[in-house]
């Protein structure tokens, strides 16, 4: 049996290319390695730099890898192939505005999957974007707006409508709801759960927020320095932290703003 | 600081290389023989044209033909003039202080205008002052200079006869032309009526840097206003109004050395408008500079003397805007901090 | 201080301080009479050759030996790079002669530019040689009798360097300055030249005629007419030589500026390169010049104030001849000969417009544009060209153009200055001869005149010269003018002669 | 409650109509627009437009002054230059020359300038810094100068100047391009749709593109204001256009030797070029802060 999702000995180094002689190296990722099955939900958690928005990008192709490999179902995703990969894993990004294009109309970006991955018309496009719309509880009319006409809580929701029009199996959030008021984070848990009982996905989170991470994830990785620190069942996580290091990040509390 | 100095030395050494090879290679690029180009000196007897041709490398590669230019370019000899035979170098040592004399002054001018005014546009944001100030400047940036000159010339020179319309002085004090800057030679001369001439030299000078100031004066009021207006909506601002500072403290000691910042950052462009202009206008009032020597020899073909005038501009801009980098990052630490992170 | 000097503003360059080499009025009028003297003027007023530097001179019999004695005392200019020991003499007569006569003298050769005035009236080949007698007399022998030898004497072309300065020079190696830093016995003396800018002269104190009124003249360089005249309005000018003729009526008009005028022989043309085809055809040139409406270049450009010219030699002279027949607008018969030629659809070609302002045009780049519109009529496409005015000396002996806007100012009143230095055979080598035209007959012709002294006999020769002129029209004549130069009311002691150059020695500023 | 209905009223303007309703609030911004039209139509319509060709000398009317003027004619409404040519005419004429031309050569260079700083800034290869602070500093060297270059290598003309001042605007355009795609290919929005498997081109063509508009428009006006600019000065110096060319800069040029005695002469083609540049310019400027203001709602 072959898990939905493989991570082996990922590595990723940044140059940092302040000098002009000397490079520096940082290493971002050192050598993680994780299987996800189908339907879980995988939170990441760590302090600042400790790799684990670099790893939610990698796997979600947004960042290539230094070295590693990604599978899918016993598949080694291919870093440049964002066709094959975009109808299996997708993302979200944290800033609403800033992922979504200001000059084109909700529903242009949301056809952009379809557009290259499938050859429905463009009645079935429409059709789909529509459906999409609906699930994440915006209405088909949003399709034509642009987004500074928007919420920010329609915005996520219409980020969300992107993640899942080709109907993946990942969908990636980077600190997806960290930016939204609490009312609003709550709407968007609920509507994610909702989806992922409804197309049965896997959910890959990084989230700063012990309380979100303990309502909805069904592991916990914790990171540090690049490396993978734990990765166990949410419970175990939460009952009994094995060092101090997680316990300090379980404690956080998020105040809301 | 060394090594961002050092960084930018080393940008002004590769960008002057670059220059000396395109001002080489113009000696190719323009017609007729690429030697008389370079060296201005054309003669039919054959034995002085090999010496010539000889002593440049044209009897070797073009590689060694560079290195022989650039020696010579170093040891000052630039070739002679097509037109008169007169050495170039001669040439541009009387006249780069003259343009020099101009394009400084005219900077004084334009930031001892330029500034107030976007200070007083930025603080009165939205009412007349800063109405009457942008229009006034978008105007004036708007007016080509030697339509200005001509105007000036019309109205102040001719109709009201305050000021003289062409030279740096009343040749009859025969100050001896040393330097090629009136102002310099003025100083250093030994002179029975030196106030007189002085005032000679100030009318002289008045309407050229006038019309020379004009444009960067505006670019700088518009570049100041857009500055100050982002810098009093920050939030130190803001404290320090809320510490009590009267407003002309949070005006003086906050805002306006924060606006000169960025301000600072944009004055490579405005001078190197400022060089132009001052072309044009050494044109047009017969001032005896770099720029109205380089354009008068393009229309006379003195291609030693093109090559010379174009080097020399263009060395000064590349010269001046590396300076300004510099004195911005001396001035401005932080920003050379952002420079490393970004680069 | 100020009131001291004299501001003169100058139309161009001097391309040389020496007028052995030169032929341009510009450079003449900045020198010739500042700087040096001659042997023999020409005076207006007596209407006769007078002594200058030479007290008296005989011709022998044959016309072939010309025995001159010089004035004494005459002192040369001291400046900072020349302290003369001893005054003119004979040797130094010969030494000015020698310099461009000579092709083996130590300073021939540094001239690039030849000797273009002398080479062009044949004197070159007509001196056979300088003898010296004593220190103040000597004897010039001429191959053959040349009728115009004294007139060209008196030109501001042979004038009279030092011998001694010369000396100097040759043991410092330094032979090129005897024309960048002249020494002269002139009423002034060199200063300081900074090209451009301006040109400074200081009193010579023994001048042989007594000192010059002004203690300085600065000759400043201002190419554009306009400018000259505002500098003049704003009084940053004393004397403005050749005033644009649109501003004649109001310069005149006017109190506060004074405006002199004087005759002046002289013609303005338009020469076609002969040599390059297609003015090498007769009928190019003629239906080139039938398309020019000359009464409307009268009225635009000189604003009046000149005479349509029929002839190459001016009006005034009493050997004029005129054919209007030869220069009349007629666009239709230009369209036939031009079609007869072979080019019915035109060609198109360039003019060089003289970039200076000169009595006989003063302002020929407008000139050229009306004719370029006249031109497009019959199908010529005329392009306008212009450079700076040495360059364009330059580039016009070499006979890079396919035409010019020039003219003519006469160095003499002897006809025999329009002729041999535009048109002769000789004057296609030095170079001054615009059109490039060599026409043997022509040349007989204007030799045969100079042979004799017979006023009668050179009239004859003169007219059939023209004749050829208007037949073959090398070049077409277009006005002759008038001289002017305006100055400040309080300049004092103008005097415009109507040969030869500027002469100051008398100018000063009196009250303002 | 039938959708439509629904659909249309919520229906919010498109980025393009909310810029030209933030235009056309600024009173300035609409007449420069007025005037830079009218010039446009005289560039198109000189010949219907012009009473008479541009260089018809009409020696019986030489140096006339407008009509308005007591000595003025109403058969020449702007008066006459020193040759006796239609002032009005030339100056229409001269919209071509000064206005058209320029225009064409700023389209020109963007068209080439355009497309290979997208290209530029798409493919990866060499990011040096050094070689970007090089560019950044050749580039500053001023357009009018390099200009000067160009014309002294292929010599004075028009067709020269034109040529010239194309190949200077060309690097202008691609590093503003460059740098403006450079700037938007790492944003979010782009890396969204470079995930949902867009081809290359579409990335660059719809996604980044729009984005990059506001810098191209800048720069757009900037080069037409450097273009008429700098050949109005190439004319005036008598490097541009030669005569009998009714362009303003080289009309400018000539009318200084008549500008005591016929002022208008002078006055006319200059204030014509000025109008031309402060209309640019306006719209330019108004056009630049509409498009901030749009994307600050």
């Amino acid at each position: 049996m072959t898990s939905l999702l493989r991570v082996e000995n990922l590595n990723k180094a940044y140059l940092h290319k302040g000098r002009w002689w000397a490079p520096k190296r940082i290493r971002a990722l050192n050598n993680v390695s994780f299987d996800l099955e189908s339907g879980q939900t995988l939170a990441i958690m760590g302090e600042t730099g400790s790799g684990k928005s670099s790893l939610a990008k990698i796997i979600a192709g947004a960042e290539r890898p230094s070295s590693g490999t990604v599978y899918l179902r016993g598949k080694p995703l291919k870093a440049q192939d964002y066709r094959f990969r975009c109808r299996h894993i997708r993302m979200v990004f944290q800033d609403t505005d800033a992922s979504l294009n200001p000059h084109l109309t909700i529903g242009r970006q949301l056809e952009e999957p379809l557009l290259f991955n499938t050859h429905l018309s463009s009645e079935q496009r429409r059709e789909t974007v529509s459906e999409a719309l609906l699930k994440v509880g915006l209405l088909p009319e949003h399709a034509v707006f642009h987004s500074h006409m928007m919420s920010t809580g329609q915005k996520q929701r219409a980020c969300i409508a992107r993640a899942i029009m080709l109907n993946p199996d990942v969908i990636v959030a980077d600190e997806a709801l960290a930016a939204l008021d609490s009312s609003i984070r709550a709407q968007i848990i609920n509507l994610l759960l909702d989806l992922q009982r409804d197309m049965k996905m896997s959910y890959v989170f990084v989230s700063h927020s012990p309380e979100i991470i303990r309502h909805i994830a069904d592991k916990v990785m914790i990171m540090r320095h690049g490396e993978i620190v734990t990765y166990e069942d949410t419970a175990s996580v939460f009952n009994k932290p094995v060092d101090g290091y997680t316990e300090s990040l379980l404690q956080q509390t998020y105040t809301l703003s | 600081m060394t090594r961002y100095l050092l960084r930018q030395l080393s940008l002004l050494l590769v960008t002057l290389f670059l220059l000396t090879v395109l001002s080489f290679s113009l000696g190719y690029w323009f017609p007729g023989d690429a030697l008389v180009n370079l060296s201005g000196v054309q003669t039919l007897d054959s034995a002085l044209y090999q010496q010539v041709a000889s002593s440049r490398g044209f009897d070797s590669n073009i590689l060694v033909q560079y290195f022989r230019y650039l020696s010579h370019l170093l040891q000052g000899d630039w070739g002679v003039s097509l037109q008169d035979g007169t050495p170039v170098w001669n040439e541009v040592k009387a006249r780069f202080p003259a343009t020099m004399e101009l394009a400084v002054l005219a900077s004084i001018l334009a930031l001892m205008l330029g500034i107030p005014m976007g200070i007083i546009s930025a603080l009165n944001l939205g009412r007349w002052p800063d109405r009457f100030l942008m229009g006034l400047s978008l105007s004036a940036y708007s007016i080509p200079v030697f339509w200005l000159a001509q105007l000036f010339i019309l109205v102040f020179a001719v109709n009201l006869q305050w000021f003289p319309i062409a030279g740096q002085i009343n040749p009859l004090y025969n100050i001896e032309p040393v330097t090629g800057s009136i102002v310099l030679d003025l100083a250093r001369a030994d002179h029975p009526a030196k106030s007189a001439a002085l005032v000679d030299v100030l009318r002289h000078l008045l309407l050229p840097l006038l019309v020379l100031a004009v444009m960067p004066a505006t670019l700088l009021a518009r570049l100041t206003r857009a500055a100050m207006h982002d810098v009093l909506r920050r939030n130190y601002i803001k404290s320090a109004r809320a510490k009590g500072l009267t407003a002309s403290q949070v005006i003086f000691k906050h805002a306006v050395p924060n606006t000169m910042q960025s301000v600072t950052r944009d004055l490579g462009v405005i001078f190197s408008f400022l060089i132009t202009n001052t072309m044009i206008t050494e044109v047009i009032f017969s001032w005896p500079g770099l720029g109205s020597w380089l354009i008068r020899s393009i229309y006379e073909r003195d291609y030693p003397v093109m090559q010379a005038g174009l080097l020399t501009l263009a060395a000064l801009i590349l010269l001046v805007n590396v300076l300004l980098n510099l004195l911005h990052a001396w001035r401005y630490p932080q920003i050379r901090q952002e420079l490393y992170a970004n680069a | 201080m100020l009131s001291e000097g004299l501001l003169y503003c100058a139309e161009g360059n001097p391309e040389s301080f020496n007028p052995q080499l030169v032929t341009s009025g510009t450079t003449l009028d900045m020198t010739a009479n500042l700087l040096y003297d001659r042997l023999i003027e020409y005076s207006d007023e007596a209407k006769e050759y007078v002594p200058a530097l030479a007290e008296s001179w005989q011709i022998n019999e044959d016309g072939t030996e010309y025995s001159f004695t010089l004035r004494e005392g005459v002192e040369f200019h001291q400046t900072r790079y020349f302290t003369p020991t001893r005054p003119l003499t004979a040797t130094d007569v010969q030494f000015s002669f020698e310099r461009w006569l000579n092709t083996d003298h130590p300073f021939h050769l540094i001239s690039m530019t030849g000797y273009p005035f002398f080479s062009a009236v044949g004197l070159d080949r007509l001196i056979q040689r300088i003898e010296v007698k004593d220190d103040h007399n000597f004897t010039i022998h001429l191959h053959e009798p040349d009728s115009s030898f004294i007139a060209n004497l008196a030109t501001d072309f042979a004038v009279i360097l030092s011998a001694e300065y010369g000396e100097q020079l040759i043991a410092e190696d330094n032979r090129v300055a005897l024309d960048n830093l002249p020494v002269g016995t002139g009423p002034f003396k060199f200063q300081h030249f900074r090209k451009d800018v301006s040109l400074s002269y200081r009193r010579h104190p023994d001048y042989w005629q007594g000192a010059a009124k002004s203690e300085r003249v600065v000759f400043r360089i201002i190419p554009s007419d306009h400018k000259r005249i505002l500098m003049l309005l704003t009084k940053d000018c004393d004397i403005v030589p050749y005033p644009p003729a649109r501003d004649l009526d109001n310069l005149d008009a006017r109190d506060d500026i004074n405006l002199y005028s004087t005759v002046s022989p002289n013609t303005a043309f338009w020469a076609f390169n002969t040599q390059k085809p297609p003015f090498d055809d007769v009928r190019v040139r003629q239906a080139l010049i039938h398309a020019i409406d000359r009464e409307s270049i009268v009225k635009a450009v000189y604003f009046g104030h000149a005479a349509l010219a029929q002839s190459i030699l001016p009006n005034t002279s009493w050997a004029h001849f005129s054919d209007e027949e030869a220069y009349t607008y007629d666009p239709v018969a230009a369209r036939e000969l031009l079609a007869d030629a072979g080019y019915p659809n035109g060609f198109s070609m360039n003019i060089w417009a003289l970039p200076v302002q000169r009595a006989y045009n003063p302002n020929a780049r407008k000139m050229a544009e009306l004719m370029q519109s006249d031109l497009a009529n019959i199908g010529v496409q005329v392009n306008i060209v212009s450079y700076e005015w040495s360059t364009f000396r330059r580039r016009l002996a070499d006979g890079d153009h396919d035409s010019v806007l020039i003219g003519w100012s006469g160095d003499n009143p002897d006809p025999d200055n329009f002729f041999r230095p535009l048109l002769s055979c000789a004057a296609v080598q030095s170079g001054s001869n615009r059109a490039r035209w060599c026409e043997p007959r022509f040349d007989r012709l204007v030799m045969s005149a100079i042979r004799t002294a017979d006023r009668d006999e050179r009239l004859a020769f003169y007219r059939e010269a023209q004749e050829l002129l208007n037949n073959q029209v090398p070049l077409m004549p277009i006005v002759h003018s008038m001289r002017y130069k305006a100055t400040q009311p309080y300049i004092e002691g103008m005097h415009l002669e109507p040969y030869g150059g500027t002469r100051l020695l008398n100018t000063h500023k009196g009250q303002p | 409650m039938p959708t439509p209905k629904l659909y249309y009223e919520e229906r919010t303007p498109s980025p393009l109509e909310q810029v030209w309703v933030q235009f056309r609030h600024n009173m300035w911004a609409m007449i420069a627009l007025h005037i830079l039209g009218a010039i446009v139509l005289f560039t198109l319509f000189a010949p219907v437009l012009a009473p008479y060709s541009p260089n018809t000398q009409f020696t019986d009317a030489l140096s006339m002054p407008p009509a308005w003027t007591e000595e003025g004619t109403i058969r020449f409404l702007l008066g006459t230059d020193e040759l006796g040519r239609d002032m009005l005419s030339r100056l229409l004429y001269g919209a071509r020359l000064s206005f058209g031309l320029p225009f064409l050569v700023v389209l020109a260079a963007a068209a080439i300038g355009i497309p290979l700083g997208a290209l530029a800034a798409m493919s990866v290869g060499v990011k040096s810094s050094t070689l970007k602070h090089l560019l950044d500093v050749l580039l500053s060297i001023p357009s009018l100068l390099l200009a000067l270059i160009i014309v002294a290598i292929l010599g004075p003309g028009l067709d020269n100047a034109l040529l010239a001042i194309w190949l200077v605007l060309i690097p202008q355009f691609l590093h503003a391009t460059r740098n403006a795609v450079h700037d938007q290919r790492h944003r979010e929005y782009v890396i969204a749709s470079r995930l949902n498997g867009v081809s290359q081109w579409y990335l660059l063509s719809v996604v980044i593109f729009p984005n990059t508009v506001k810098v191209l428009v800048v720069q757009l006006t900037m080069a037409l204001s450097t273009a008429i600019l700098d050949i109005a000065a190439l004319g005036f110096l008598g490097l541009g256009a030669q005569s009998p060319a009714p362009e303003w800069g080289s009309m400018l040029a000539k009318s200084v030797e008549v500008a005591y005695s016929s002022p208008w002469v002078m006055a006319l083609p200059g204030f014509a070029l000025f109008m031309t540049l402060v209309s640019v310019n306006v719209v330019g400027d108004s056009l630049k802060s509409a498009i901030d203001e749009r994307i600050k709602r």
